[in-house]
C-alpha cells in the first residue's frame, strides 16, 4: 500500500478538563458576554441555513441598566411579565421547601431548577397552554405556569395518598396530560423522539397544537436526542427542541458532552434545521425565542433547536454535594446573572415593580408554599405508613389485569394476612 | 368477534397482516403504519404494500433508519392518540430500541397512572430457516416476555395473524407482533430438504377479507391427544405437528399465540391431562421462554406430572448461517425428545 | 489464585470494587476505567474513587451519556487491546446498549472466528431497597443471561466481588458485572425496619489489600443444609440467611454468584440431596433467571423432588417508589414459600 | 396563559419524496456540479470551524478532460494510480460473478458495490497498511486494495470450509484482523463508535496507528452514529468518520436520512468537526480527502467526517430490485459518472494508459477472479453437504466451553448418530 507514515509525535487522547475545580477560584472575566440587543432577529420564515450565526452567539433582551432592548425585546405587557417573575419566584420557593422537606427525611430525592427558572418559566409563557411538552426532570417551572396545583406536585413528591401517581414513580417524576405535560422519565432523552412523534402526529392531524421538548446539555449525547432532531428534520415536525445548557451533567461539565468544540446549538446546523443560541437567564429572551420558534412550527416551517445557555446553581440532586467537583465559587462568579434578578430589575428599571412589592410577593409566595406542604402533608409522606393498598401496585401495569398479576397480587395479600401485616 | 357472513380469500401470512393493517386502517383514520422501506416500497417482505398507495403518506411512511426515533415517535403519536403500528425490518433489529420500548412504552401507563398511553403495535419478522445468518434469524421474544407492561403475540398461520394482528392493534397496550418469517409462504414441515408448500393448500390460509379478531391470551390446541402436551408458537407449530403426525403420537398440541398474557388455563388442563409436557422454540435455550413454561407447569402441574419436562430449543449459540439446519430445532430433535418424554 | 501472605482490610463492597479495579489498573497498564461521572468525581456510588488520581485520565474518564458509546467505544477499545471495564450508572440505563452488548460484544468472537475479542467488563449497580423508583431499582441480569456470549457475575458480599471482579476484568470474554447496590454498605437482612448493618462486622468485610480471583463460574454455600436448597444471588443471598435463621430451617444455601456460566454440579448435587428447591431473586417473576433455574432442575432432579420448585421474585410491575418493600422478596415471602414447600 | 394563537393553516405532515419513481424519466440536468479543482484545501493544522464551506461544496480533482486539476490533486505516481485502477476494476469483477454465483444458487445472498468502487478504495490507498478499518458491508474494495486474497473473500461468501469464519456469518460480513478489517456487523452503524473507541485506545497509548470507519448515508440516522461523533469531538480521537452518500438505503432515498435539509458532511459542523464533502466517485479526490483527513489525525487535530457522495448503481443486495422503487434511468443519467471510467480516462489523458491495457485488464482480471472461484468451490458452495463439523457451531461462544454448550453439542451430536445422520 502507499501511505508512507510520516515521522509524526506519536498520538496523544485529548481528556476534556473542566476550568475550575474545587480549591480554584472560578474567573469567568474572559467570557464573552455578547451585549444585550445585538443580535438579529430573522423573518419566522426565513430558511435555516439563512441564521447560522444565530447559533454561535447569544440572544440577550436584558441590559444591563435593566432595559429589555433589541430586535428580540417581546411585546409583553407588564403584567405578562409580572406573571413571569412571580412564576420565577414560586418555582424558586418551591425548590427550597422542597429540598428541605427531602433533607428532613420526608421524601426519597428532590432536584431543584434553582437558576434555571427563566428556562421553564419563559417556554412555558410563549406557548399555548394546549401546546405539548415533554419536558425533562428540572422544567416544573412549566407546570407551575401553567397553574398546575402545588399540593398535587407535592403529593407527587410525597408519594402520598393524594399522589397523582399513585406513588409509583420517584419525586418529581410529575405527569399531567390536562397540564400538557408529558410524564416524565428517570431515562435521560427518551422524551426527545417523543415529542417529535407527537408533533407528526398533530401535523398529520391538520391540528395547530405543538410540541416542546427539553433535555440537558448532557443528554444531548443519547443516541435519543439524534434520532428525534433526524425525525423532526425530516418530516419538518411541529416541534421545539431546548437544550438547557447548565454547563454541568452531575459532575460531568459540559466538555464531555462536546462543549469544547462547539456549541449546542450547533447541532442544529448539523442536521439543517433552525438553531438559536439564548441567554437562559434572560427571561425575556427565553420567551422570544420560544415564541419564533413557535411562530415557525405553527406556520409550517418546521422544528427548532434552541440552546439555553445557563448555569446550575445548585447541586444535580439531593443526592450529590457540587462542591466535591467543581469551584465553590463558580456559583457566584457566573456572568449571566440570576434570572429572577434580572428580570426584577427589568420590571422596576420600567417601573412596574418596586424592592417592597418584591419582598412582599417572596413572603406571599414562601406562605403559600408553606400552605401547601400543609395540606399535602396531611396526605401523608413518604415512608410513613402506606398510603396506596398494596395491591395498588399490580394495577395499570396493563389496562386490563392478566391472570399472572391477579394471582401475585392475591397471593402478596393472603401472605401479608398470614403474617398479620 | 367477526363481521357476520364476510367473504374469505386464500393468502399467506404476508397478506393476510397486510389486509389486518388495511382493514384497520380503513375503519379508524388514527391507525398509521411506519418504518425502514414500509412505505413507497411497501416493506422488504410486502407487508405495507399497497398501503401508502391507499392511505397516502402521512398514514403510511418511511421512517428514518433508526429504531430508537422508530419506536420512540410512535410512543409520542400514540401519546397524542394515534394507533401508530410500526415495523423493525428484522427482529434482530428491535436491541437499538430497546430502552424506548422497555422503560418507555411499556411503563407509560404505570408511571403515568394512566394518563398516558402507548398503544402501539410493534411488527418485526423473526426467526430462521431463510439462511438469514446471525443477525436475520434471531427469536428475541424472551427478552420481551420478562418486561412488564408489553404484549408479545406470535401468530402461526394466515388465519390466526390476521386476527391477532387486529386484535393487537385495538389494544391499548403496547404489543409486540412477532412474525415468523419461515412461513410466511407457506407451512415449514421442519424437512428442509423437501419441496416447500404454500399456503394455499392449508386450511388456515383461508382467510375473511374485512374485520374479525381473535383475542390476544387465548391459545390454540392444534391436535388433542392425551400422551403428551407440546407447547409452541409460530413456525415451530408446524414443524411439530409434522412430527408428530410422522411418528404417530397421540400429542396434544397447543399454539400459544399469544405468550403474555399467557393461556395458562390451556396449558394447565392439558398437561394435567397428558402428565408430560414438551416445550418447543427456536430461540436461545437458556432463559428462553421455554424456561418460563418449564417452570410454570412445573409449579401447576408438578403432581400430574410423570416425566421431566423438556425442552427442544435453539442452542445457546447465536445462529450460524451454514449450519442453519443443525441449529433449527428440527424433526430429529423433537422427536428424540418425544421419545424421552413418552419412555420414562 | 492469591499472592500468599497478603494483608486484609476492612471493606465495604464499595470500597472492594474499587481495590479490584486499583489492583488490575496497577498490574496491567491495559485496564482502564470509564464511564459517566467516574473520572474526576469517582462515580455516584464512589467505585472509581482515587483512580483518575492515581492512573491518569486517559486510564480513568468520564464519558459523554450515552451508554451506547460507552458500550461501542470499549468495545473498539477491547478490538485494539484494552481491557475496558465500563460502567453503566445504574443497571436500568443499560437498555440503550443493548444493541451494543448483545450484536457486538456478545457475537463479536464468535462472527469472527475470534478475530476479535470483546474483553469488557461491564459494571453496573442493581436492584432496589434505596427507594429509587422504577429507574433505580431494576435487576435486569435475566435478559442478559439470555444472550449466548456473554457472561453475569453478581456478587454478594465484599470479599466475593473483589475477587469476582478481578476474574471478570481478566476474562477475555464480555462480562456483565451486577453490584446489589442495597448492600454496597453492609449485607440487609430484609427487615428494612431495623438499622442497618454494615461490612464491618461480617466475615467477607475482611478483604486481602491485593491480588486474588475467585473463578467465574463457581457458586458457593453458603450454608449446608438438608431440608431445603435455596438458589439465589445478590442481595438476596442475605435476605435468605437471615429468613432462614429466623425460621430456624436446615436449609442449604446456593449463593450462585455468576449466573452464566452456572455452576450446576453445586445446584445438582445439592438439590438431590435436598430434594426440595427454592429460587430466590429481585428480579420480575416471568422470564426471569428463576425461570431458568426451575427448568434446570427439574430436568436434572426430577425423580428426586419431593415438592414443587417455588419462586419467590419480584412481581411482574415496575418496582413502585412508594410500595418498594411489599414489592421486595422480604422474609414474609421467602417464609411462606419455605414453609410450603417443606410442608408437601 | 399568554400565547394567543394566531388564525393560522393547519398544520401538515411533511413526507420526503424522491425526484423519480418507476415510469418517471430520471433528469438530473439541474444538479450543480461545482468545477474540479475549485475547492481550496486548508491547511491539516487549520481549526474545523474555518473551513464550514468544505462540507457543503463538493471536493474534485477529476475534471472532464480526465486531468488532475487544483490544490486537491494528490502527489500520487502513475504506479500507485493504476494499482487503484486496478483494485477498482478487480473489486467489480469480483462483484460480477459473486452477484452471480449467488443468482445461481451457489450462495444465499450478496452485496455489491458497483458505482461505489473509488469510496473504499480510494481510502484504503491514503492510509497507511496497519491503520485499522471499520467497514460496513459494502466496502469490500478495502480488503482487495490490500491485498486480501480472493479465494478466502470467496470461501467466506460460500460458507465452505475454507471460509476463515468457519460459516458463522452471512456472506460477504468479512472480518480480517491482520488485514486491518473488522468484524462486519449486520447491525447498521455498530462500527462507528467502535472505530472511535479503537482510535482513542490507540492515542492513551501513544501509538500512530489511526482507525477509520464508513456507513450509509441511511445509516447515519442510528443512535450509534452519534454516540461516535460525540465521542470523537470530545476526546478528538484519531479517526476518519466515513458517510458513504450512495443516496439509497435499500428502497429510502436519501430524504429519509436528512438529505434534504443538508449536506451530511454538515453533521460535522454540528459537532465542532472538520468536514468534508467529496466527489465519491472521484477516486483521486477520495484519496486526497482521506490523505488530509489522515494527516490530521496523525497530528493529534482530531477527527474528520466525510461525506463521499457517490451512487448506489444497482440494487441494494440479491434480495431487491431497484427498479420497483426508482427509475430505471437513474443510474445512467446520474452525472458524476462511473469511478472507473473516470480514473482510467485520467491516466489515458496522462499519457500513462491506454484502452488496449485496459481491455487486457479486464480480461486478466475476469481470468483471475474466476480462476479464484474455480479455487474456492473445491473447498464447497453452500448448502451442498455440510462444510464445518456440527460442534463447531458450539465453539468460540466463549473462549473456554462452559458446561451447557458441552451439553449442547454432546446431545446434538448423540442425536444426530442415533438418527443416522
Ligand atoms: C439513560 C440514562 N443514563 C444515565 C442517567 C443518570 N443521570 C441522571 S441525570 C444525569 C445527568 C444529566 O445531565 P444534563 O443532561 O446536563 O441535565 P441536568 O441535570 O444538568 O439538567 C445522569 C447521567 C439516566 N438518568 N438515564
Ligand atoms: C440496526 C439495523 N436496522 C436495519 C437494518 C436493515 N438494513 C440493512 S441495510 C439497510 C439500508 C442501509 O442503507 P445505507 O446506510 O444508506 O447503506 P447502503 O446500503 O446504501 O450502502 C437497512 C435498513 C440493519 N441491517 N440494521
Ligand atoms: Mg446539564
Ligand atoms: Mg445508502
Amino acid at each position: 500500500m502507499t501511505g508512507q507514515r510520516a515521522n509524526l509525535p506519536p498520538l496523544s487522547l485529548h481528556v476534556p478538563e473542566p476550568r475550575f475545580r474545587p480549591g480554584d477560584e472560578a474567573d469567568f472575566s474572559d467570557v464573552e458576554v455578547p451585549p444585550a440587543g445585538a443580535t438579529r432577529r430573522p423573518d419566522t420564515a426565513a430558511p435555516a441555513d439563512s441564521f447560522h450565526e444565530l447559533a454561535y452567539g447569544l440572544i440577550r433582551v436584558l441590559d444591563e441598566s435593566g432595559q429589555a432592548v433589541g430586535p428580540w425585546a417581546p411585546r409583553l405587557d407588564a403584567d405578562a411579565k409580572r406573571r413571569m417573575l412571580r412564576a420565577m419566584a414560586l418555582t424558586r420557593a418551591f425548590d427550597e421547601r422542597m429540598f428541605r422537606a427531602q433533607r428532613q427525611g420526608k421524601t426519597s430525592f428532590y432536584m431543584k431548577s434553582t437558576g434555571e427558572e427563566a428556562v421553564s418559566i419563559g417556554a412555558a409563557m410563549a406557548l399555548a397552554g394546549d401546546d405539548m411538552c415533554f419536558p425533562s426532570y428540572r422544567q416544573q417551572g412549566i407546570l407551575i405556569t401553567r397553574g398546575y396545583p402545588l399540593v398535587a406536585m407535592m403529593n407527587q413528591i410525597y408519594s402520598n395518598k393524594g399522589d397523582p401517581l399513585q406513588g409509583r414513580q420517584l419525586p418529581i417524576m410529575y405527569s399531567s396530560k390536562e397540564t400538557g405535560f408529558f410524564s416524565i422519565s428517570g431515562n435521560l432523552a427518551t422524551q426527545y423522539p417523543q415529542a417529535v412523534g407527537w408533533a407528526m402526529a398533530s401535523a398529520a392531524k391538520g391540528d395547530s397544537r405543538i410540541a416542546a421538548t427539553w433535555c440537558g446539555e448532557g443528554s444531548t449525547a443519547e443516541g435519543d436526542f439524534h434520532s428525534a432532531c433526524t425525525f423532526a428534520s425530516v418530516y419538518r415536525a411541529p416541534v421545539i427542541l431546548n437544550i438547557v445548557n447548565n454547563q454541568w451533567a452531575i459532575s460531568s461539565f459540559s466538555g464531555f458532552a462536546g462543549a469544547e468544540a462547539t456549541t449546542f446549538a450547533a447541532r442544529a446546523i448539523g442536521y439543517g434545521i433552525a438553531g438559536l443560541r439564548v441567554d437562559g437567564n434572560d427571561a425575556l429572551a427565553v420567551y422570544a425565542a420560544m415564541d419564533w420558534a413557535a411562530e415557525r412550527a405553527r406556520t409550517n416551517q418546521g422544528p427548532t433547536l434552541i440552546e439555553h445557555f445557563t448555569y446550575r446553581a445548585e447541586g444535580h440532586s439531593t443526592s450529590d454535594d457540587p462542591t466535591a467537583y467543581r469551584s465553590a465559587g463558580e456559583p457566584n462568579a457566573w456572568p449571566l446573572g440570576d434570572p429572577i434578578r434580572r428580570l426584577k430589575d427589568h420590571l422596576i428599571a420600567i417601573g412596574e415593580w418596586d424592592e417592597e412589592r418584591h419582598q412582599a410577593q417572596d413572603l406571599e409566595l414562601a406562605e403559600t408554599v408553606k400552605a401547601a406542604q400543609k395540606e399535602a402533608e396531611k396526605n401523608g409522606i413518604l415512608g410513613h405508613g402506606m398510603h396506596q393498598p398494596f395491591d395498588s401496585m399490580f394495577e395499570g401495569v396493563f389496562e386490563e389485569m392478566p391472570w399472572h398479576l391477579k394471582e401475585q397480587s392475591q397471593q402478596m395479600l393472603d401472605e401479608q394476612k398470614a403474617a398479620g401485616l | 368477534m367477526t363481521d357476520d357472513n364476510q367473504t374469505t380469500a386464500r393468502m399467506n401470512m404476508i397478506q393476510a397482516i397486510n389486509s389486518a393493517m388495511d382493514v384497520m386502517m380503513e375503519r379508524d383514520p388514527d391507525v398509521v403504519v411506519m418504518g425502514e422501506d414500509v412505505g413507497f416500497f411497501g416493506g422488504v417482505f410486502r407487508a405495507t404494500a399497497g398501503l401508502q398507495a391507499k392511505y397516502g403518506k402521512t398514514r403510511a411512511f418511511d421512517t428514518p433508519i433508526t429504531e430508537i426515533g422508530i419506536i420512540g415517535v410512535a410512543i409520542g403519536m400514540g401519546a397524542y392518540g394515534l394507533r401508530p403500528v410500526p415495523e423493525i425490518q428484522f427482529a434482530d433489529y428491535i436491541y437499538p430500541a430497546l430502552d424506548q420500548l422497555v422503560s418507555e412504552a411499556a411503563r407509560l401507563r404505570y408511571r403515568s397512572a394512566a394518563d398516558f398511553i402507548a398503544p402501539i403495535t410493534v411488527r418485526s419478522p423473526y426467526g430462521g430457516g431463510i439462511f438469514g445468518g446471525q443477525t436475520h434469524s434471531q427469536s428475541p421474544e424472551g427478552i420481551f416476555t420478562h418486561v412488564s407492561g408489553i404484549k408479545t403475540v406470535i401468530p402461526s398461520t394466515p388465519y390466526d395473524a390476521k386476527g391477532l394482528l387486529i386484535a393487537a392493534i385495538e389494544d391499548n397496550d403496547p404489543t409486540l407482533f412477532l412474525e415468523p418469517k419461515r412461513i410466511y409462504n407457506g407451512p415449514f414441515d421442519g424437512h428442509y430438504d423437501r419441496p416447500s408448500r404454500n399456503w394455499s393448500a392449508h386450511p388456515a390460509g383461508e382467510v375473511p377479507t374485512g374485520y374479525y379478531r381473535i383475542p390476544l391470551g387465548k391459545a390454540a390446541t392444534v391436535r388433542s391427544g392425551e400422551a403428551v402436551t407440546i407447547l409452541c408458537y409460530g413456525t415451530m407449530v408446524h414443524v411439530v405437528a409434522n412430527t408428530v403426525e410422522e411418528m404417530g403420537v397421540d400429542a396434544e398440541i397447543i399454539d400459544l399465540r399469544t405468550l403474555v398474557p399467557l393461556d395458562i388455563e390451556a396449558i394447565e388442563e392439558s398437561v394435567k391431562k397428558t402428565g408430560r409436557c414438551l416445550i418447543v422454540h427456536e430461540a436461545t435455550r437458556t432463559g428462553g421462554f421455554g424456561a418460563e413454561l418449564s417452570a410454570l407447569v412445573q409449579e401447576r402441574c408438578f403432581y400430574h406430572l410423570e416425566a421431566p419436562i423438556e425442552r427442544v430449543t435453539g442452542f445457546d449459540t447465536p445462529y450460524p448461517h451454514s449450519l442453519e439446519w443443525a441449529y433449527f430445532p428440527g424433526p430429529v430433535r423433537i422427536g428424540t425428545a418425544l421419545k424421552k418424554i413418552l419412555k420414562d
